[in-house]
């Protein structure tokens, strides 16, 4: 246990507004090792922003329920409310954060440069006490390290493959193309020397050319600093390329966690199978998953995707516990698919065209 | 082959960018000589990056927005900067289905008026027999009849998706502009949907155009494909010449940007840099000058004419001589 | 030092002493310049000022007056007959102010230095009042103006923000939007008294309440006067505040349209005289602060007919109104009346009129206008409301000033706004203005004022009484109706 | 030199906007039931008077003659002269210009220091008591008649309590005239018993006029901090562990600042127009009381300059907004 | 829920829509609810400026007359002129706005220009220099204000319908054949209608803000009308005595001003399509 870096552990949460109490994450439980590249997968509203934001702290607090687990990072319980000053120390420094939308997740009023500074003022690895002072607004970035900080952005900038470092730091956001900026987003991610970067969808606002060389340097430069990175994504391909090991989601629920090629060559769980012969290249290339996702205002009680599944009993109506085809392979599911059985095989990954 | 039901010649939209005063600081070559030739019944896929003018050449061909050069030739007429509603009864046999289907509903009504909006500007069909045709357009595109009393934001994409078909399906066209109609989708009901298109075309006896920026769709759906780079069709052939043997260097390093589940990882070996300059500041020469690993000297004077290297034509002085970087042989 | 702070009810936009005519900017005129004469006290009297004396011919043609030798305008230069000359050609060509009133009398070059220390008037015809103008005949400094004159506009530019004057007090401060501060001329030619003001400061104050409520703070030591009854009543409840009373020349009437059916017709007339409820508005609204005054000419001047005033009676308003029917038919129009706007005076009457014609069976509709657009409807007959009620100033303590300018042809139909010709009252003004033996005079006014009481030509309210609201210390001031109380040299601060 | 040119396109617009508003107020007070010349004559004047006196005002002119006449005379900043005071409007009008210019910028200063910072707490308090009270109170600042919390405020601290001057801009007439700001003139020459003395007769008139100015301000700020505090950037901000106070005061802010700042024009001219009344309740000698004097005497040459000067001023104040905004808000330059 | 529902349920807006109904029905059955309706015209001199008391709940005025009665009867004044002026303001705005907003360039320009110039001065001033040019009168208030005002409605619907050309479902529309008039009447329109009714609600209240300026400089309706902005300026003389005469009115346009900024604020809650769709 103690080499786990991120524990989620049976988290449920939800929020409560006027239609009602949404309950979007039932139960998920997600460990992340040291240096690990984790691809959290599923489709779109299936609660993979929610978790990541759950780790990092920045659900809207008003509606926010959480129903029970708990969020661990490196000994900090990241939900606790009383342990802001812990979490505050963590978030920006021990875990940063790649958002989705590059073109919106700068602020458009002040230069690149400025806000670089400022993320360094604060998340510098050699600040020594990355919490928060009494009068932010009033405190001074000593100029010593300011002028190392400088050095280490002009090196972190080069090493994301942007050109001219100095002149992109003088320029406005919208000055940039989006590229650049998401190259700059994953540079202040690496700034600070995480142990975790959560990246959310990085690249979906981005060509195909691009989001190739994008997710190609986030790789390479996890691994050379050794950081950690979950990466939220539906699209298999890019969990694909850089992913060392991939959870997916559905409706809320983790059901299905494994190694890369455990995970595309041998998937256990119907939904994870069906997924993968949707896709264009897969075998059912035109049927996709008959049904629709349940709402999340009255989901069905068990597995999520019982009333989608054709493998479904009335077993199901209880949550499965996980349990483990292999090395590293997690699934949640009563009747998994058979791994051995070539048959089975076939149907998923299909043949090639 | 028949006679192409519809076909453009150098075909250019330019959008002015303005400065104050009105001034012109300059322009945005949207399509920069889009010539092309659609047969009956066929699906012509149209693939680029965002931005290089796939829309604007939809809505051009559609009228909704007028050329600045060029001509269209839609079953022997010539409509370019004709607006859909001087070419009506041509127009009605070409539709154009929006990108987002959703947006292309007035928010404020329901679904089955904006469903008869197309009878009640084209024909003079009375209200009853209005109601029933919508109803069995409802029923092609897989909705249930009460949907009629639905507003566009109480449907899932998906299903904005079927209303935005049906819509255009009510006029019985010929050929049906698709633009992007999968983007966003998940892979699940991203299927669903294809498999709508291939089932309507095959009971209306429909000709798509097919743009998308997603070259495995369009690998799934489509006979012929071409491919835009900032403004131009690079290159355009049968789909299976292109992605076993693209000629173009662009299209070569797109289908090596694809990931391919089970094959080598791309982003390992990806080759290509740098990012694709302003559609409003196009160098002189070839527009891939500044990204292309094989540039040469004359790319950079003479913007290279189409080539034919077998069934395809490419824009590249060097079509058919340059190979495939060794990365992205073993993935196609 | 002693300070005088008056707060005003209009701005002092400028200073030129011959541009303007009106008694709410008097103070200006009466303290930085003085006239060949000068109107003080109650009834208004005549003493010689800038002239000891004068004389007229035996056609009453030219008027011939000495002025005074010792007389320094503030820049040290003395005052000659040449700046009587130069004052009186002014006037006539700016033609504004007063100037307009003694156009009809001299032309310009009819003025004449005799010597230096002699002056003389050559009218076009005789004149009764030119006696009573005299005061306006304010001397400015002659020598300083040319100097200052720019395109010959006879230093028009100059005097709005300066002054040329000799008078009272010197010119310290001015801001048109303020108001001024005046020094005491120690060097006057009328000397002092013991005691005086060695400042004044006027500022313009617009909101009546303001100026109230400053007195009674002690902001100010003295306001204009002319206080509306409940007013009056608030200040005498201060400690702090006297208020002196003296009755004034300000007749409040309702102008009629004499020319217009069915106003001219005399018993629709005498029906509308019997239809104010005179008793209720003076006893109720002014709170008995205002004497009756039966005619248009202010009871406490001369030349007044002794007439008891029509009263408030329903019943006979009634019976000439039905004389009216039976001659004209039973139909009769809406009567409009226009009141000026921001004076609830006019307001009140107006309303109160109406109240008495509805029962009557009559309706009135009631327009309010600024006083510059009603004044310039009135002196067309065809704009000209049926009624307007509204005040009739001195300007010049004759009875011409009322009786003649109102109902008078000559004066139609720029100041008689009534429409009203009648040959008999116009004979005996005429006559009135060329004679200047008094009793004869007096005997005309009265004549013809009779008449117009008989037609029934307007409907006479009361005469202003007018309340100085002064601070205790304030001591010595000596209204007449024509300063309004503002000449302040007379006036002095108490003594601790 | 994006900037220059942004407010160089601005300025070519200045022209046809002032030329259109000088039609349009011309026309409007030619409509006048008023002769003009007669109330210059004066109240003794004969007919023959008046007659000389318009063929001499040129009021015998066909309308477009005099609008020409006007118009070339404006541009020489002469706007004729006033029927009442006979004096230049243009100089009375400037004379009194710096008069409303401090009241209205001292209520600017006095609604901006009260309005953003409420607007922000407001929005970060979203839904708490303090937000609806802000919000309560915003509305009640917009719906209140200025004229008559001016009345009411003047009654209460004026005269019953005595605290403040009654009326006017000081007591007296004040330090030498320099720039025509008594705070400013009396710094400047250190005056401070006149400077206490403006200081306490600007209290009350700049508090009521910047009441509902707060109120347009909390409104807005409290808009653009909550449209940016869901931004994604703000999202980002957060997630990276920024400090909170920070992110609101520094971040936030200044994006929502550019909406507030564009309000800021806005709210100068309700100031503007504001100040007509709440001069006229408080004696102050600015535009204002010009104006409702100008009113009540029918002097409709004056309230032409006046209402062309006051749309001088404001089209300035857009101007110079719209400059601060090319500065707090880099993406208008591109 | 429907419309009226979701807007009771905000608290806010159920309160500015009781004091707008309570002053309709103040407005319309004034001569009934009235204690001394006569009072309007009549006066009683001897009862004159007597403070609040069972009789006289808000006092007597100047004349006499009843504050309370006076208020009444000067709700339906208030409720003519801020329904007319906004109504005329109204139907000349949106049409011109429309119009601009669809076809842009040069008629939109022209259009967009001249209520520029409208726009250039505060609206109380260019009201002032119509409602002083034109003399006192009430028509004459609801003409300055209709002229004053419209261009805000223009601004409004011409921003809103540059933005909804722009849109998809709109060019869809065209791309459909239909013709500009039934774009702009049957697509466009309706989708403007939130903000204009918002916009007019806020616009009443500000409305009679500027009415009762008008009234209170005196370029309002004519003496015994009792309108609320020349009875707060007759009142003045009276103060600090007579202080209800003075306060009854100024809370009278106090409230029913907040009525409408509260229901305008409450609508724009219930109406903005961005929340509706967020449901
Ligand atoms: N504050 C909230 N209140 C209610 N529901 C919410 C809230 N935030 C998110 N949701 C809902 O939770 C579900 C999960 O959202 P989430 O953003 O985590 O999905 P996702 O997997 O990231 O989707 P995508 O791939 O589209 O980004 C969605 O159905 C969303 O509508
Ligand atoms: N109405 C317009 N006015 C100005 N520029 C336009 C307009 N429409 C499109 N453009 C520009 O023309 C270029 C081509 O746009 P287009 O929408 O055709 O691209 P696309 O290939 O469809 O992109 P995407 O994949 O993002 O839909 C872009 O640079 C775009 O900014
Ligand atoms: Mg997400
Ligand atoms: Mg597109
Ligand atoms: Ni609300």
């Amino acid at each position: 246990m103690n080499e786990s870096l991120l524990d989620v552990d049976g988290l449920s949460l939800g929020f409560s507004g006027e239609a009602g109490f949404a309950h979007i994450l039932d139960g998920v439980t997600l460990r992340m090792k040291p240096g690990e590249i984790r691809g959290l997968v599923g489709e779109s509203g299936c609660g993979k922003t929610t978790l990541a934001s759950a780790i990092l702290g920045v659900l809207p607090r008003h509606a926010l329920k959480i129903r029970g687990g708990t969020i661990r990072f490196d000994g900090t319980d990241m939900l606790s409310r009383t342990a802001t000053a812990d979490q505050a120390r963590v978030r920006g420094r021990k875990v940063t954060f790649i958002p989705q939308d590059p073109f919106t997740s700068f602020n458009p009023v002040f230069t690149i440069g400025q806000q670089v500074d400022e993320l360094m003022k604060w998340k510098s690895p050699e600040r020594e006490n990355a919490g928060v002072p009494r009068h932010p607004l009033f405190t001074r970035y000593p100029r010593a390290r300011r002028r190392r900080d400088r050095e280490r952005i002009l090196s972190t900038l080069a090493s994301v493959q942007l050109p001219q470092p100095e002149q992109i730091l003088k320029k406005y956001p919208h000055e940039v193309s989006g590229g650049q900026r998401q190259r700059l987003m994953i540079a202040m991610a690496l700034l600070p020397e995480p142990d975790l970067i959560i990246a959310d969808e990085p690249t979906t606002a981005l060509d195909v050319t691009i989001q190739a060389q994008i997710l190609g340097l986030l790789r390479k430069l996890a691994t050379e600093r050794g950081a950690a990175v979950l990466l939220t994504t539906h699209d298999l391909g890019s969990a694909y390329e850089i992913c060392d090991s991939v959870t997916v989601m559905y409706a809320g629920q983790d059901v299905e966690a494994a190694p890369v090629d455990a995970f595309f060559n041998a998937p256990a769980h119907p939904y994870t199978g069906k997924l993968l012969a949707s896709r264009p290249e897969g075998a059912g290339g035109m049927t996709g998953i008959p049904g629709e996702v349940p709402s999340f205002y009255d989901p069905p009680p068990g597995c999520r995707f019982a009333p989608r599944c054709p493998r479904a009993t009335a077993d199901c109506k209880r949550r499965p516990d996980p349990s483990h085809p292999g090395e590293g392979h997690m699934v949640r599911c009563y009747h998994p698919i058979d791994a051995g059985s070539a048959a089975e095989a076939a149907e998923i990954v299909g043949a090639e065209r | 082959m028949s006679a192409p039901i519809l076909h453009t010649e150098g075909l250019e939209c330019r959008f002015p960018i303005k400065g104050s005063f009105g001034r012109r600081l300059g322009e945005i070559r949207a399509l920069d000589g889009v010539s092309f030739a659609l047969h009956h019944g066929e699906i012509l896929g149209l693939v680029g990056e965002s931005g290089c003018g796939k829309s604007t050449l939809g809505k051009t061909i559609m009228g909704i927005q007028s050329p600045d050069a060029g001509r269209i030739v839609f079953d022997g007429h010539d409509i370019a900067g004709q607006s859909p509603k001087e070419a009506r009864a041509l127009r009605r046999r070409l539709q154009y289905a929006y990108q987002d289907p959703g947006a292309s509903l007035d928010p404020r009504w329901r679904i089955g008026r904006s469903l008869e909006e197309p009878l009640v500007i084209h024909t003079d069909l009375p209200a009853s027999e209005r109601r029933r045709k919508v109803r069995e357009i409802l029923v092609s595109v897989g909705l249930p009849a009460g949907h009629i009393d639905l507003y566009p934001h109480e449907l899932s994409g998906g299903q904005q998706r079927r209303v935005g078909l049906a819509r255009i399906l009510m006029l019985n066209p010929e050929v049906v502009i698709l633009d992007e109609p999968t983007a966003g989708l998940d892979v699940s009901v991203q299927a669903t949907v294809l498999s709508l298109f291939r089932d309507l075309r095959a009971q209306f006896d429909l000709t798509y155009i097919f743009i998308s920026h997603d070259l495995s769709v369009v690998r799934l759906m489509c006979h012929r494909v071409a491919v835009m780079y900032l403004g131009r069709i690079v290159e355009i052939g049968p789909v299976e010449d292109i992605m076993s043997r693209p000629t173009h260097p662009y299209t070569q390093s797109l289908l090596a940007a694809i990931p391919r589940i089970g094959g080598r990882r791309v982003t390992e070996t990806f080759w290509l840099e740098g990012e694709p300059p302003d559609a409003s500041r196009l160098p002189q020469g070839c527009r891939f000058q500044g990204r292309c690993p094989h540039v040469q000297p004359i790319c950079r004077e003479i913007d290279p004419p189409d080539r034919e290297v077998g069934a395809q034509l490419s824009a590249c002085h060097f079509a058919g001589e340059i190979e495939v970087p060794p990365a992205a042989e073993d993935a196609t | 030092q002693s300070r005088y702070v008056h707060a005003n009810n209009s701005a002092y936009d400028t200073l030129d002493p011959h541009t303007v005519f009106d008694v709410a900017r008097v103070a200006t005129r009466l303290n930085f310049y003085d006239g060949l004469y000068r109107w003080v006290d109650n009834p208004p009297e005549l003493i010689p000022w800038l002239a000891t004396e004068h004389t007229v011919s035996e056609d009453g043609l030219t008027w011939t007056f000495t002025l005074r030798d010792d007389v320094a305008f503030h820049d040290g230069t003395m005052m000659t007959a040449e700046d009587v000359v130069y004052s009186m050609e002014r006037m006539l060509a700016l033609a504004s102010g007063a100037g307009a009133l003694f156009q009809p009398m001299l032309e310009p070059g009819a003025t004449q230095a005799v010597d230096e220390h002699t002056v003389s008037f050559t009218l076009k015809e005789p004149s009764a009042i030119f006696a009573s103008l005299v005061p306006d005949i304010l001397v400015v400094n002659s020598a300083l103006l040319k100097e200052n004159e720019v395109d010959d506009d006879w230093g028009q530019a100059y005097l709005t923000d300066n002054v040329a004057g000799s008078g009272s007090y010197i010119l310290q401060r001015y801001d048109p939007a303020i108001g001024f501060i005046g020094e005491r001329n120690a060097d006057h030619f009328a000397g002092w008294g013991e005691r005086y003001y060695d400042e004044i400061e006027f500022r313009t104050v617009l909101e009546t309440n303001t100026r109230i409520q400053g007195l009674m703070r002690g902001d100010y030591q003295g306001l204009d006067g002319y206080l509306a009854p409940d007013q009056v009543k608030r200040l005498r409840s201060d400690e702090d505040v006297q208020i002196l009373e003296e009755e004034s020349m300000r007749v409040y009437h309702i102008a009629m349209h004499n020319g217009r059916p069915p106003l001219d017709d005399l018993n629709f007339r005498m029906a509308m005289n019997h239809a104010f409820d005179y008793e209720g508005y003076i006893n109720a609204i002014m709170q008995g602060t205002v004497v009756r005054n039966p005619t248009i000419v202010p009871g406490n001047l001369w030349g007044v007919p002794d007439v008891a005033g029509y009263e408030f009676d329903l019943e006979k308003a009634q019976e000439y109104l039905d004389a009216y029917k039976a001659e004209h038919g039973d139909d009769i129009r809406t009567l409009n009346i226009g009141t000026l706007a921001g004076f609830a005076e006019t307001e009140q009457a107006a309303a109160l009129m109406q109240n008495g014609l509805a029962q009557l069976g009559i309706d009135v509709e009631i327009a309010s206008a600024p006083w510059p657009v009603i004044s310039s409807n009135m002196r067309n007959p065809e704009t000209m409301p049926d009624m307007v009620p509204y005040w009739k100033s001195t300007y010049y303590a004759d009875p011409n000033n009322w009786i003649g300018e109102q109902y008078g042809s000559r004066y139609a139909p720029t100041r008689n706004v009534s429409d009203y010709h009648n040959a008999e009252v116009d004979k005996r003004l005429e006559e009135a203005l060329l004679t200047t033996d008094q009793e004869e005079r007096d005997r005309l006014y009265k004549e013809a004022g009779q008449i117009v009481y008989d037609d029934a030509a307007g409907i006479w309210i009361y005469n202003t009484k007018w309340y100085g609201p002064y601070a205790d210390s304030v001591e010595g001031i000596r209204f007449s109706p024509v300063g309004n109380g503002q000449d302040m040299r007379w006036a002095y601060p108490a003594e601790e | 030199m994006r900037r220059v040119e942004l407010v160089l396109s601005r300025l070519v617009w200045f022209v046809p906007t002032l030329l259109g508003l000088i039609i349009v107020v011309f026309l409007i007070s030619n409509v006048v039931p008023t002769d003009p010349a007669r109330i210059v004559a004066g109240e003794n004047a004969t007919q023959a008077q008046i007659d000389a006196l318009r063929e001499q005002m040129g009021l015998n002119e066909p309308l477009i003659v005099q609008f020409g006449i006007y118009l070339r005379d404006l541009v020489t900043g002469d706007m004729g002269r006033s029927l009442y005071t006979q004096r230049e409007i243009s100089s009375d009008l400037l004379h009194r210009l710096p008069a409303t210019l401090e009241l209205t910028f001292a209520a600017m200063i006095l609604a901006i220091g009260l309005g953003v910072p409420l607007g922000v707490i407001s929005a970060i308090r979203r839904n708490s008591l303090t937000d609806q009270i802000l919000r309560l109170l915003s509305i009640s600042g917009l719906a209140v008649a200025s004229f008559w919390l001016a009345m009411e405020l003047q009654m209460y601290f004026s005269t019953r309590l005595g605290w403040t001057p009654l009326n006017g801009r000081i007591s007296g007439f004040g330090p030498e005239n320099i720039t025509g700001f008594v705070v400013i003139d009396s710094i400047l020459q250190g005056d401070w018993a006149s400077l206490k003395s403006a200081l306490s007769h600007l209290i009350l008139p700049a508090i009521t006029l910047s009441l509902p100015a707060a109120a347009t301000l909390v409104r807005f700020t409290r808009a653009g901090v909550l449209e940016v505090v869901n931004s994604n950037f703000v999202l980002y901000e957060t997630a990276m562990g920024f400090p909170r106070s920070l992110i609101v005061w520094k971040y936030v802010l200044r994006n929502a600042l550019i909406s507030t700042v564009t309000q800021i024009g806005l709210v100068f001219g309700t100031l503007f127009a504001g100040a007509v009344v709440v001069e006229a309740v408080f004696d102050w000698p600015g535009l204002g009381t010009y104006a409702v004097q100008s009113i009540l005497q029918s002097d409709t040459k004056a309230i032409l300059g006046f209402s062309i000067l006051v749309g001088v001023v404001f089209i300035v104040i857009n101007l110079l907004v719209d400059i601060v905004h090319t500065f707090i808000d880099p993406r208008v330059l591109k | 829920m429907s419309l009226f529902g979701r807007l009771m349920r905000d608290r806010a807006a159920a309160i500015g829509t009781l004091i707008i109904g309570v002053l309709v029905l103040v407005a319309i059955f004034a001569p009934w609810l009235a204690p001394y309706p006569e009072d309007v015209a009549a006066f009683h001199l001897t009862d004159r400026l007597q403070p609040p008391s069972a009789e006289h709940w808000f006092g007597t005025d100047r004349m006499g007359s009843d504050v309370f009665s006076r208020i009444l009867f000067g709700a339906r004044i208030t409720i003519t002129i801020a329904v007319i002026a906004v109504g005329v303001s109204v139907a000349i705005g949106v049409p011109i706005g429309l119009v601009a907003g669809y076809y842009g360039r040069f008629t939109g320009g022209v259009l967009m220009r001249t209520s520029d110039v409208f726009l250039a001065v505060p609206q109380i001033v260019l009201a002032i220099a119509i409602a002083q040019t034109l003399g006192p009168s009430v028509e004459n208030v609801i003409l300055a204000l209709s002229l004053t005002y419209w261009p805000f409605w223009a601004r409004l619907v011409y921003a809103e319908t540059r933005a909804l050309k722009g849109q998809t479902f709109v060019e869809a529309a065209q791309a459909l054949g239909a013709s500009d008039l039934r774009v702009m009447v049957l697509h466009i329109l309706p989708n403007t209608l939130s903000a204009i009714i918002v916009r007019t609600s806020i616009g009443m209240g500000a409305t009679i803000l500027t009415a009762a300026a008008l009234g209170f400089l005196g370029l309002g309706a004519p003496p015994p009308a009792p309108e609320w902005g020349r009875t707060i300026s007759e009142a003045r003389e009276f103060l600090p005595e007579a202080w209800w005469y003075a306060a009854a009115p100024g809370l009278a346009i106090f409230l029913v001003v907040m009525g409408f900024n509260l229901l305008g604020d409450g609508l724009r809650d219930v109406l903005d399509p961005k929340l509706r769709k967020g449901r």
